[in-house]
């Protein structure tokens, strides 16, 4: 067995979940709001990504730039429009809210994309040689801005005063409104840097995956495994999650076979919420 | 003349298969022009009936039952799709009804012995009957193959594993991913240990897609690399250079040299502008032999028609149709081994329709 | 003097993470008695009645009721054993109307009874006009005399009631007091945290001081009244 | 418009409620800087109905509210509490998940990164409640039912506020801290800093207070001197039921049953 | 009374559709009824007891494929449905008392994951299920599957009006909105949970053998489809949770306006049934049938209407 291989993708893989695992949690996190849209968010990114780097011929870059500022913009649209009127409603009402907006964007961007399929050909084709191993340079880049924001997120969230300000809002918004803090300009700027990650997470997959309207599904329900063993709302724990179902998956897939890797991750999600229904890292006060 | 022949079709224009099964009508779209432009069928003109079916098998039988019952059509069609045919052709056969089945490829569908199917797409033995000669010529010994876990991918498996066995073509393993895998590295890993000589994948153009883009990044490749998605345009666009040597099982190619291909293609170009991909040529060619079946059963009876089809036998712009008389299953159409040479697909076996010989093995990524 | 205990609570320890919240308390309430327990802040008077109700099981030691131990009982079975509690914190249901609140949790009677009895109880407690607010549209005193009366749906033969008079208004008060003396003489002990000590040194038979966990004086209200600790730590 | 009164917070005629049902009617309060008021009533009067019109929480159907004699009708509670006005509210609300320390930082949230001044504000806060210097790290939502009444006083307190309004900041104190939060406040209204305090201990509060304001069925029916409030008879006999014997008496006035019932229920 | 005088009015109209109605309608017909046991199924477990559930499709996914099995091995499909019904039944047993330990949001995501292992495994386990391949049975005449569904979907809405009407009810409600303080008062929340949980599974599993028997063709991505489990969920919301109404207006509303959709406008429809949800839930936030409720329409049975009248009574006794 290849361990040193399989490792090595299994982190890369991991650092992929973690991606997508960060907006969705910081959304979670701040609002109580499952964003069955982050996926579809993510699409569009990269959708976005290969028109900009494709139909336009601009660089890379410049779709690293541009493309977060439109989701985030897409992100801030649905808070104004529907998601602030029912966030203090029923979890379940935000949750259909998020599943009607899916629906939507998913559509839309059919009839803009179409329904084929899309790359990047030339864009971190390449891979970097280390220690023997071909490490892929695009999925390397992906991780290494997933800790980067991962750990960002949470420094932002633990340390500063605006971080704290967000993180008040989703435990008792009215005394947070007391406080001082404008809870409709704190969920605003949480919804719109979440969607923005989603946006971030999708220019940075665009060059490994195959984008259509659909890519964000084929991540979402596996980014949500992430969360919940990590402890919803728990940066590090979802860091950590990531890798190691990425690992898990990867070694799984290898000795038993793609079916049962990526059950296994359903299964260890299962596990974790029976023993530890917060998640591995989550912590609670008394109720 | 004033009374169309009504042709009754349930067609993707939503969900997940409408992009394809919007190819698959223009080409039933484009026959029904020409018929008509020809005078119709037994005089009349035909014009279809279709609905949506979103993509869902449930829905497509829905409309099965609404094409035959409410509009009371003269001719069914099969839908595009294996699941929406599998459920679409249990109502038309349960109404005694003749089901085209040309754009679903499950043999399931046709092992149910319903006695009013008949297949006018290739069987499923069809996409995976080249892989054995080619690797008899080019000497390969050992294929590994990996499949989404479709109904098409499971019959696959089990054709190439007949055909493996009459060939000196060993299976090194075999395995299926769930829908909505996109990361391969498991996959890679584990054919970098077996070192197969021909790594063959069922699946979608998507799944094509980063398999190539995910070995390229990890400096993998086999001798052959075949997916059935690489016949597709999507793949060549979305992998650029990488798409380079790629094989592709492909069914009907534009360059192909049947009787009527010349003129269907040019036809085809000048309506859509476009050439007409694989699934155009499906509908196409299915509509063909419901055509010509009509004709030569002079009669829209079900029961009639189901006599004549038996033993039917006509030249498509896919090649040569023909059933077997009890499972009326496609025996005539046979698949294609393409090769992707300067971004356009090779036919490079069966050897009597080739265009270019193939280069094996492909060439390692850092010495292209 | 034997006396006849309803409910014993013997040496019971209870800690979060590390810090301990009950170190070793034992207390004896006596059938048909008013006991009151008072205690400074985070004293852990509202943790021992979670245990004594079942809701948080303790680390070591018991409790008795009616002789049998119920310390690893749940708290449905142990107010099926006859205790009705409140909480500090209200908890009302907040989308049914304060009728469905008192009627869903009724057992042991009729529907048509156990109307009839929530219907009595929000008279009694001047709040017929609430009955079909629903949970969330009410005071905070409001949400209290509900909870109250909710226990009482329940005809317990031991109440646990933690501050049930915080933030109700004195005549209030005054009134419940009355019923609840009243209910004493039939039979209902009385188990009550409070500190509102008009109350407390009025009503108490018997009068427990908390203190870090454990108990530091117990007696009659004039004998409380009188101990020096007591008047350091909490007066 | 001039306002020539040293008044700090002016309620003027204020109509409000809930969905569609007014909870108050007509309440005019004013209080002045410096000094203790209190506000008390029956549950279900509306007092803290009134008092969240005040700081911003509901909307004001009718009337008008002014700070400094600036009309903030329809200002929202984060520009309230920058004009000064710090609130409260009933029933020790925290934020459970947080650490009593970061509960303390989001109080001073409007004094932007001064960690300074935080610090010192701390320091100053934890003198009083030594509880809460002891338990920095905890969890808020894990503490006792005081301990967090406590902390929710001390939150507010963080910004230096020219005034603070508390509902019911005896709430589930022990009889000590009553003490110690009374005494405080009277000190810091000595200070200059306007207090007014929503209260069911209603004797207490009206022999601090200077002013009061007796509110029944969501009208303001008693206002003044809170020395006099506490020697009327009528306030005694409605709301203070300090003496067992009088419960008899109270129970007598039908007239006013009555009308506690319709003020509970608003149907 | 005069609103099941109402339902059985309509149930007898019903009863009479077959005799003039295309094939096209029953279909239509058929697929409702499907989603109206499903609704009436999610809202015993998701409306009344609170419990967010997003794996009833387990249910109807098992008892898809049970049901299949037992036919293809030469059970009558009616049999089938009941064993299928029971194999659900069986499923929640086993999985409630573990599942239903965890509150709220944590429950509805792990039912969400068993959905998602159970359809791992048909795929997994091609030897029984074929995998992806799926299993090919004989479809059921329309009309004798409409008659069933009907009468599923009958007895779950008057299943619902008992319990709305019932103390049952109630304590379900309770659960609710506080499960420990329902505990805590006596009321039996495991059992009671569980037992709903049980009793909540049977129709998923049943309908599933139907819906097989109705395709005559079952794979594991139409058995465990998230589609399944949204639309239904949609469905409650819309009608309204926790109601009696709720789930058959909102499953009839639902299926109507995407049928009506669907025919006119196939390439935009989903994006409309998106707007459409997305209008509902914002000016209708309780369902429509709160909101004809509001907005007076008598004959709409107010919830728990009996308690109501009871007090009523008795406030007129004293
Ligand atoms: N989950 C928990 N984690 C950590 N500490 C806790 C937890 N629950 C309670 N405590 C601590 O245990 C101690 C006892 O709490 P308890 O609620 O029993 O006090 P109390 O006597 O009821 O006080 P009060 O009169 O203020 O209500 C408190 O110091 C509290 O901070
Ligand atoms: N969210 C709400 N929705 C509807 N009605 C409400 C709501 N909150 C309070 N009410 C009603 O408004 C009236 C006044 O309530 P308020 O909370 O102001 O009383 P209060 O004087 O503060 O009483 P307490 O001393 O019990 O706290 C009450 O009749 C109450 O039922
Ligand atoms: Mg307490
Ligand atoms: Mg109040």
């Amino acid at each position: 067995m290849p361990v040193f291989e399989l490792l090595v993708s299994g982190i890369l893989l991991g650092g992929v979940y973690a991606l997508i695992a960060c907006g969705l949690n910081l959304i979670f996190g701040v609002m109580r709001v499952i964003n069955f849209a982050h996926g579809d968010l993510l699409a569009v990114g990269a959708l976005t990504t290969v028109s900009v780097v494709v139909g336009y011929h601009m660089p890379y870059i410049v779709a690293l730039i541009v493309v977060p500022i439109l989701t985030a913009a897409l992100g801030l649209a649905m808070q104004l429009l529907v998601i602030r009127r029912i966030i203090d409603g029923p979890m379940v009402m935000s949750l259909l809210a998020t599943f009607a907006i899916s629906m939507i964007v998913v559509n839309v961007s059919i009839l803009i994309w179409g329904g084929g399929f899309h790359g990047l050909p030339d864009v971190l084709s390449g891979s970097l040689p280390i220690l023997g191993l071909h490490i892929p340079a695009a999925k390397l880049l992906a991780f290494l801005v997933a800790m980067g924001a991962t750990a960002g997120v949470w420094w932002f969230l633990q340390s500063t005063r605006y971080g704290k300000a967000i993180r008040s809002v989703s435990q008792a918004p009215e005394l947070a409104v007391i406080s001082g803090i404008s809870i409709s300009q704190v969920r605003n700027v949480t919804f719109a840097l979440g969607s923005a990650m989603a946006g971030l997470a999708g220019v940075l997959l665009a060059p490994t995956f195959a984008s259509d309207a659909q890519l964000g599904t084929r991540f979402g329900v596996k980014a949500f495994a992430v969360i919940i063993v990590g402890g919803m709302g728990s940066y590090p724990g979802a860091m950590a999650a990531a890798l190691f179902m990425g690992i898990l998956e990867v070694f799984a897939g290898y000795l038993y076979g793609q079916e049962f890797g990526a059950a296994t991750l359903f299964l260890v999600m299962l596990i974790v919420l029976v023993v530890r229904p917060r998640g591995l890292f989550g912590v609670g006060a008394r109720t | 003349a004033d009374n169309p022949i009504r042709i009754g079709v349930a067609l993707s224009r939503s969900g997940n298969l409408a992009d394809s099964a919007k190819l698959y009508w223009s080409g039933l779209e484009l026959w029904s022009e020409q018929v008509n432009a020809h005078g119709g069928l037994l005089g009349r003109k035909v014009k279809l009936i279709s609905y949506d079916d979103r993509s869902d098998p449930a829905t497509a039988a829905r409309l099965y039952e609404k094409l035959i019952s409410d509009d009371k059509v003269d001719l069914l069609f099969g839908p595009w799709g294996s699941a929406s045919s599998a459920t679409a052709a249990a109502v038309a056969n349960k109404h005694h009804r003749i089901f085209f089945n040309s754009g679903g490829a499950s043999e399931q569908i046709e092992e149910r012995g319903f006695k009013y199917l008949f297949q006018t797409a290739p069987a499923i033995s069809a996409y995976v009957a080249n892989i054995g000669p080619l690797a008899a010529k080019y000497h390969l010994k050992t294929l590994v193959f990996f499949g989404r876990d479709y109904p098409a991918a499971r019959d696959m498996l089990k054709d190439m594993k007949a055909v493996a066995k009459k060939q000196d073509l060993k299976i090194l393993d075999s395995e299926f991913f769930p829908a909505g895998t996109t990361d391969f590295s498991s996959l890679i890993a584990k054919a970098r240990q077996l070192n197969p000589d021909i790594w063959l994948s069922i699946g979608y153009p998507n799944e094509a897609i980063e398999m190539v883009r995910q070995m390229k990044a990890s400096n993998y490749l086999p001798k052959v690399f075949i997916h059935n998605g690489a016949s597709i345009t999507d793949f060549m666009t979305a992998s650029g250079k990488n798409a380079e040597y790629v094989f592709g099982i492909s069914l009907y190619e534009p360059t192909l040299k049947t009787k009527g291909n010349a003129e269907f293609v040019k036809a085809y170009q000048q309506k859509y502008n476009r050439s007409p991909a694989y699934y155009s040529a499906f509908a196409y060619a299915g509509a063909t032999v419901m055509g010509r079946a009509v004709e030569q059963a002079k009669s829209l009876d079900q029961d009639k028609l189901r006599e004549v089809l038996k033993t039917f036998q006509t030249d498509t712009v896919m090649g040569h149709h023909k059933v077997d008389p009890v499972t009326h299953k496609q025996v005539g159409v046979t698949g294609l081994l393409v090769q992707i040479r300067n971004g356009k697909r090779e036919i490079v076996m069966p050897e009597d329709l080739k265009t270019m010989d193939p280069v094996i093995p492909m060439p390692a990524w850092d010495k292209r | 003097m034997a006396r006849d205990n309803i409910l014993l609570v013997d040496s019971v320890h209870k800690s979060y993470g590390g810090r301990v919240a009950l170190n070793g308390a034992s207390l004896e309430v006596a059938k048909s008695s008013i006991t009151g327990v008072i205690g400074p802040n985070g004293s852990g008077k509202s943790t021992l009645f979670n245990i004594v109700a079942g809701s948080l099981r303790p680390d070591a030691g018991h409790i008795l009721l009616n002789g049998r131990d119920v310390s690893q009982a749940s708290p449905a079975d142990i107010c099926r054993q006859g205790v009705g509690r409140t909480f500090q914190i209200s908890r009302l249901f907040s989308e049914l109307t304060v009728l469905e609140n008192l009627v869903a949790i009724a057992h042991g009677l009729s529907d048509h009874e156990a109307v009839e009895r929530a219907m009595g109880l929000l008279e009694f407690l001047e709040i017929t006009g609430l009955r079909d607010k629903w949970g969330r549209e009410l005071s905070y005193g409001q949400c209290k005399l509900v909870e109250i009366a909710r226990a009482l749906m329940l005809q317990p033969t031991v109440m646990l009631l933690d501050e049930p008079f915080a933030g109700i208004n004195p005549r209030l008060q005054n009134r419940i007091v009355d019923h609840l003396q009243g209910l004493r003489e039939r039979g209902l002990t009385l188990f009550f945290i409070d500190h509102e000590m008009r109350i407390v040194l009025g009503i108490c038979d018997e009068l427990y001081v908390l203190a870090e966990g454990q108990v530091i004086a117990n007696g009659d209200p004039a004998e409380i009244r009188a101990s020096q600790a007591v008047r350091e730590a909490y007066f | 418009m001039e306002v020539e009164s040293t008044a700090f917070l002016e309620l003027k005629q204020v109509t409000t409620g809930y969905g569609d049902v007014p909870a108050v009617r007509n309440a005019s309060m004013v209080f002045d800087r410096g000094g203790v008021s209190a506000v008390i009533g029956s549950n279900g009067a509306g007092k803290s109905t009134v008092i969240k019109a005040a700081v911003g929480l509901l909307p004001v159907w009718n009337g008008q509210i002014f700070i400094e004699g600036v009309d903030v009708t329809t200002e929202a509670p984060h520009k309230r509490l920058a004009r000064g006005v710090a609130f409260v509210p009933q029933g020790r609300i925290v934020m459970p998940e947080m650490t009593v320390r970061e509960n303390l930082d989001i109080g001073a949230y409007i004094l932007g990164n001064d960690r300074r001044r935080i610090a010192a504000t701390i320091e100053r806060l934890v003198a009083t409640f030594p509880v809460i210097g002891q338990r920095m790290d905890q969890l808020a939502g894990t503490m006792s039912g005081g301990e967090q009444q406590m902390l929710a006083i001390a939150r507010a307190l963080m910004t230096d506020p020219t005034a603070i309004i508390l509902d019911e900041p005896s709430l589930g104190l022990s009889p000590k801290f009553v003490d110690a939060v009374f005494e405080k406040l009277v000190e810091l209204a000595g200070q200059g800093l306007t207090v007014i305090m929503v209260e069911q201990k209603a004797s207490r509060a009206l022999t601090v207070a200077e002013r009061g304001y007796v509110m029944h069925t969501g009208r303001v029916i008693y206002t003044g001197e809170a020395a006099s409030l506490l020697e009327n008879p009528n306030v005694q006999q409605l709301f203070l039921g300090e003496v067992p014997e009088e419960v008899e008496r109270m129970l007598n006035l039908n007239d006013f049953d009555e009308a506690a019932h319709a003020g509970m229920a608003h149907t | 009374m005069k609103f099941i005088v109402y339902v059985l009015i309509g149930a007898a109209l019903l009863a009479l559709l077959p005799l003039f109605a295309g094939s096209y309608t029953m279909s239509f017909m058929v697929q409702m009824f499907i989603f109206i046991a499903l609704a009436y199924s999610w809202n015993l477990i998701g409306g009344y007891a609170g419990y967010a559930h997003f794996g009833q499709v387990t249910f109807f996914g098992i008892g898809a494929y049970v049901g299949t099995l037992c036919i293809i091995a030469g059970v009558h499909w009616l049999l089938a449905a009941l064993i299928a019904g029971l194999s659900g039944v069986l499923c929640a047993v086993i999985l409630g008392g573990v599942m239903l330990r965890l509150s709220g949001i944590f429950f509805g995501i792990g039912m969400f994951g068993i959905a998602r292992v159970c359809e791992f495994m048909a795929l997994g386990m091609g030897g029984i299920t074929q995998g992806g391949t799926g299993l090919y049975l004989d479809v059921v005449d329309l009309g004798k599957l409409y008659y069933v569904l009907g009468a599923i979907a009958l007895v779950m809405l008057l299943i619902t009006f008992r319990l709305d009407n019932s103390r049952l009810g109630l304590q379900l409600l309770s659960i609710r909105e506080d499960e420990m303080a329902a505990n805590a008062l006596g009321v039996r929340t495991t059992r009671l949970k569980i037992g709903t949980f049980v009793v909540s599974a049977f129709a998923p599993g049943a309908v599933g053998s139907l819906y097989a028997c109705y395709l005559g063709f079952i794979d594991p991505p139409s058995a465990f489809a998230l589609m399944t489990e949204l639309t239904t969920i949609a469905m409650v919301l819309l009608g309204g949770m926790g109601t009696v109404l709720g789930p058959l207006a909102g499953a009839v509303l639902l299926s109507v306006v995407n049928d009506f959709l669907w025919a006119r406008f196939p390439e935009i429809y989903l994006t409309l049934v998106g707007v459409i949800i997305l209008i509902t839930i914002l000016y209708m936030p309780r369902g429509v049938i709160n909101y004809a409720q509001k907005h007076t329409w008598a004959w709409v049975p107010v919830a728990r209407g009996h308690l109501r009248r009871l007090a009523d009574r008795a406030k007129g006794g004293v």
